[in-house]
């Protein structure tokens, strides 16, 4: 673990001033969180109903798979509040989090998990498959294989001349998968503006880390490649901030690649319906105790940037915008089905 | 004798019967522990053999499928579970180019007793990568049985057929027939000895017999075509339905006599339409039944287009029973010779 | 107008000619500075364009692949080479699962113009890895395009059309038809305007009329069929050859049409037999033609084994001229209606 | 560059004992690398007739691709004198030295690259498919897929309770491949008994090692597996033999696997009708006066363990054994064309 002392509220207003941060970004983070948190929250509702008392993944207003990060906000949130509109992120099966925080209309993102047609993608793709080209935001569902694309975005800034960057969001257990080691490989070689954030959150499925993993942490691997690399505390939203914030820099000046490794947890199943049994409780518990909206909502106090009202305000805002989101988006028409023969070619 | 529900208990049936005389059998895949069991084939196998003996492997099915080539040149057999046949892209060359090869570039020195189990198929919202079926292109390949059964008897069964078998063969289970709970079943539950046995590779079964017209279908399709089938019975068309059951090897000879009698074949199939399963079958069955062939051979299946997320979509694509009553009524109603 | 041997300079001169215009084309591959250049596609481009437009790319296919569907998303047109078809499995889930689907999945909102040249097929003494043709699994994938062409001319058109093509083109180049030093070439010299020029995709090309049998081949098959054709000829047998050109998309029609003309067909391809392009040819045909067929379609393919390396066991099982010749031969002489 | 101080002939001896050598071993290796070399010279001899003046890859006696390891001899005759006969070799395109210094036996061997009934494989395999199932030695010719492999096949070994070990060559541009680092965490992480040889002979194909690889050496990848690694002297058969020796008794003993990095050189084209032009001159000439067969002469002689008398007689010797192997293979029948459709399966 890489659990730090909390600072005292002389040493954290001295860190949060290192970092640049100011009172409205870290409002602004602290925001983004809450949203996410509560999009989260409304997206799980609508999945389990339909879905009791006997759970069937094909019924409700959601179905199939879902895949939810609570828990996990500080790290989608502190990478890419450093990140311009025209950089790119790559995310996940593990999604929602990383596109709330670059910017992804909620109400579309909500949408296309509804298989709507006023989603990302007209209710084609679902969870598993979010585009938005506009936020520059992509993913993929089958595991490992975003690697090379987010590398392959990186090379395409740099070959064109423009300075932006990528974010490549992996889980620790996908970077197992050999094409991590490629990518790293190709970013460090061809100095790329590529900055890969690890969600460490120990386990893939219901697999724990030392499961499948040699070592117990992947940043060396990094640095075997030639590739500075940071270890932080994902559950510290200004933790990550400093690390990515730092990294995002130096790629977009031209340094190459940086990865950051942020351990953190979910909250939540690996994806709703998942009966756990995997992790035990006392586990569980140490880590809500870090929760990172509190924690971050903690030193806003601490620093004298918010207090218990301003906070239950943002709070209250980014509720009201998700629950809303999710709202709209499952009252919105689904495609029709003749939709489903168009688009195979542009 | 007892009632099993669906293909899942009755594949893990057959592993554990195996697994029980054979030290040889181990078990390796992504999640074997907990989603494998839950979602897929390999359900009570860890509690019963250990996490040595079936084994979570680290990521990617270009390892876990490499691990298995390996460990079976040593002169074990091993069983690659996978959550999702669509994962078996991550690892395609180690099937393709070595698992089916070897022991035809070994001139007969080193075999690949290697069974790979994996869920297929669409239709409860899982999207492009969790749908699809995958075995057409593994059918392609030199060296590989295919193995696409319909019931829980059949899986078992043939299952245990794969474990004694000294080839690669891979098992393709829908998922709508696994019978796991939280997942829809499209099966029945259904008798299935205890004992184990097992039911010889290249072998059709015929379904429902009929005379107007054959329906040709693999795994979850057959299911769909018998209600057709009874459908359309209800409009005087007699159909019989052909339970491919074994890719490869085919059963040409079974689907031949059916397309000889009624002299009008629908395929069907959930894979992708074109260069897959439906134009092989068509080529054998006008090869073998030109002369008594009343119409072309006609076919439904996923119409060249990734599988989508949303449920209309989805149910646009994906061959239902009303896609296979209507195609069978029309080709059932077609006057001979006249295209 | 002037002379080019093969299809290789035939694809990098369209390359050249296009990269040329448009700064967002650059090549990416395995090799492709020096064998990739020798061996393929990419003669003459790096000397001209410099290492960082044509890029030789660390290693496998899934990280080359990946890096041009990554790349294609901020608006690059990347075009990959690589040595040898037999080399996409390492990458094969790039294409399958994203480089197809990525258009589709995302509604319209990302394009993937990636074009991929692979050089494939046998009859060297290439060995399993170095000589399939894999042509017939990615027509399977809905979302790629893929051509296969038997003529420098039709190489270098269709190569301009690909790069012009807002979506995933796969350039399937058989090795015998490069005209490369070192490797013997099965093709001739012919005039190829320097000016660039594109062919439409889904265009059968009619090689040689006839009116007795009609036969259909790709790539390298097409021109031993218009030998086995001339042969035929002293037999009194008058054979049509049809090139398919592309798979996908596929012209129907001329297949249909010279099929309805002749009433009899033999499907060639270099790939293997079964779940392949011979069964999708054959469907198609049977759906088009059935009431003009006089004889069950045939096919000449790779009887379903890997290619051997032993010149006699590769001769045996690489359709040639004289197994085309035999077929079409028997075809021709079936009497009508018996099977 | 692993250059190290030549010994003197005091300190050679010392080296000698530590590493457990014997005068009949060391012979022993001097032998198996002359094979090596002289049966790789006749295999080119019988490569090129028919194909000169004008090269034509499908003529003359040998069709098809050659690669040859000529200057390689010292990794393959090291790495594989501590194994026992039921350890398993897992080979790459590059085979032939691998492929006789695990005991292959030359004829059939060479019988194979003639494709003919009497090889390995009755000639279904060809150079880039070699099998010896009593030798247990494997090949694959798809760059990156034999690593798995190798590592299934020590898991294998250990799943059996067998102590056998698995030597797994791989070239330096194979080992950026991402089923490299996959085989390192297997390995790693279920302590197999799976020594990784990496034959870094500078260029894969015509690329160079800094076109196509972040940093100039694999071995610290290794380590960030928290695999042991050394780098050697690939040239020095002793000092490869040394590392491999040590490796492979940790292996034997339960201590999982290591990575044995050795710097080494290929004199010809990264295969027959390669027309160079890649590597510079004075690079090649550099490396021939490092030619390990001489090298490992001079030793000899130091040691007062083999005279030029002894050694030519050594040589002459396995000179004939290879010329023969060559002769007798070439001499031998093609196979049956109704070969070509059986065994698909067994
Ligand atoms: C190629 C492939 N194999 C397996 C899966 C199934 N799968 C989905 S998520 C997952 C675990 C990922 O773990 P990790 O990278 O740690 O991300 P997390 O779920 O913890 O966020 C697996 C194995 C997949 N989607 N793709
Ligand atoms: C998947 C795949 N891609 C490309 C190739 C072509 N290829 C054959 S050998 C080789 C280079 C290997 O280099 P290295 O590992 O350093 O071995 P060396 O040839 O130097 O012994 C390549 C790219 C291949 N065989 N397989
Ligand atoms: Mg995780
Ligand atoms: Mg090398």
């Amino acid at each position: 673990m890489v659990w730090r002392p909390e600072p005292s509220a002389e040493d954290l207003a001295v860190r949060i001033a290192e970092a640049g941060l100011e009172q409205g970004s870290l409002l602004e983070m602290y925001r983004t969180m809450c949203l996410i948190r509560v999009f989260e929250e409304a997206i799980r509702d609508r999945y389990w109903a339909g879905k009791t008392p006997d759970f069937n993944i094909a019924a409700g207003p959601i179905r199939g798979l879902i895949h939810l990060a609570v828990g996990q906000e500080a790290v989608a949130v502190g990478a890419c509040t450093p990140l311009r509109e025209a950089d790119v992120v790559v995310s996940t099966h593990r999604a929602h989090h990383h596109a709330l925080a670059k910017g992804v209309d909620p109400t579309r993102l909500a949408a296309e998990i509804f298989g709507k047609v006023t989603g990302l993608s007209r209710g084609k793709g679902g969870e598993l498959h979010l585009f938005d080209r506009n936020r520059r935001f992509l993913t993929s569902g089958v595991v490992g294989t975003s690697f090379a694309q987010a590398t392959g975005a990186a090379f395409g800034f740099q070959y064109r001349g423009e300075r932006n960057v990528v974010v490549m969001f992996t889980g620790e257990g996908a970077a197992n998968h050999g094409a991590f080691a490629e990518a790293l490989n190709t970013a460090s070689l061809w100095q790329l503006p590529l900055v890969v954030v690890i969600e460490d959150n120990l386990y893939a499925g219901s697999v724990p880390k030392w499961g499948t993993q040699a070592v117990n942490q992947h940043y060396q691997r990094a640095q075997s490649h030639n590739i500075p690399a940071y270890l932080v505390d994902g559950m510290d939203v200004i933790d990550v901030y400093e690390a990515t914030e730092s990294a995002i820099g130096r790629a977009r000046d031209g340094y190459g690649p940086t990865v950051v490794e942020a351990v953190c947890y979910r909250y939540r199943g690996h994806f709703e319906g998942d009966p756990g049994g995997y992790r035990s409780r006392q586990e569980e518990e140490t880590w809500e105790r870090l929760d990172p909206i509190p924690r971050l909502g903690r030193r806003l106090e601490q620093l004298g940037w918010a207090g218990d009202e301003t906070r239950t305000a943002v709070r209250r805002m980014a509720a009201e915008e998700a629950i809303q989101a999710v709202k709209v988006a499952e009252k919105s028409p689904l495609p029709n089905p003749a939709e489903a023969l168009q688009g195979v070619f542009a | 004798m007892r009632t099993l529900r669906g293909i899942a208990p009755a594949v893990s049936e057959a592993l554990d019967q195996e697994m029980a005389n054979n030290p040889e059998v181990f078990v390796l895949g992504d999640d074997v522990s907990h989603w494998g069991a839950r979602f897929g084939f390999t359900g009570g196998l860890q509690e019963k053999y250990g996490r040595g003996r079936v084994i979570d492997a680290p990521a990617g099915g270009q390892n876990v499928l490499g691990l298995a080539a390996g460990a079976a040149t040593t002169g074990l057999r091993p069983v690659v579970a996978l959550i999702s046949g669509d994962f078996l892209g991550t690892g395609f060359d180690q099937i393709y180019d070595h698992i089916a090869t070897v022991n035809y570039l070994s001139g007969g020195q080193v075999r690949m007793p290697v069974t790979i189990v994996v869920a297929v198929g669409g239709g409860y919202g899982g999207g492009a990568q969790l749908s699809q079926m995958r075995y057409g292109l593994f059918a392609h390949a030199p060296g590989v049985k295919v193995v696409v059964p319909s019931t829980a008897y059949d899986a078992k069964g043939l299952t245990t057929t794969a474990l004694a078998d000294p080839n690669p063969v891979i098992i393709f289970g829908h998922r709508l027939l696994t019978g796991q709970p939280g997942v829809p079943f499209e099966g029945e539950d259904e008798d299935v000895p205890e004992d184990p046995y097992s039911i010889p590779f290249g072998l059709a079964a015929v379904r429902r017999e009929g005379s107007d017209v054959t329906i040709v279908a693999t795994a979850a399709t057959v299911r769909r075509s018998v209600r057709a089938a009874a459908h359309l019975a209800e409009y005087d068309i007699s159909a019989e339905v052909v339970d491919v059951r074994t890719l490869v090897p085919l059963d040409t000879d079974t689907i031949v006599a059916s397309a000889r009698k009624t002299g009008r074949v629908l395929v069907v199939d959930e894979d992708y339409q074109s260069f897959g399963t439906t134009g092989e079958l068509t080529f054998r069955i006008q090869a073998g039944a030109f002369d008594r062939l009343t119409a072309p051979v006609r076919r439904v299946a996923v119409p060249d287009v990734p599988i989508p997320y949303s449920e209309p979509l989805e149910q646009a694509v994906i061959p239902n029973v009303e896609r296979i009553f209507d195609e069978a009524r029309s080709l059932a109603g077609v006057s001979a010779r006249a295209s």
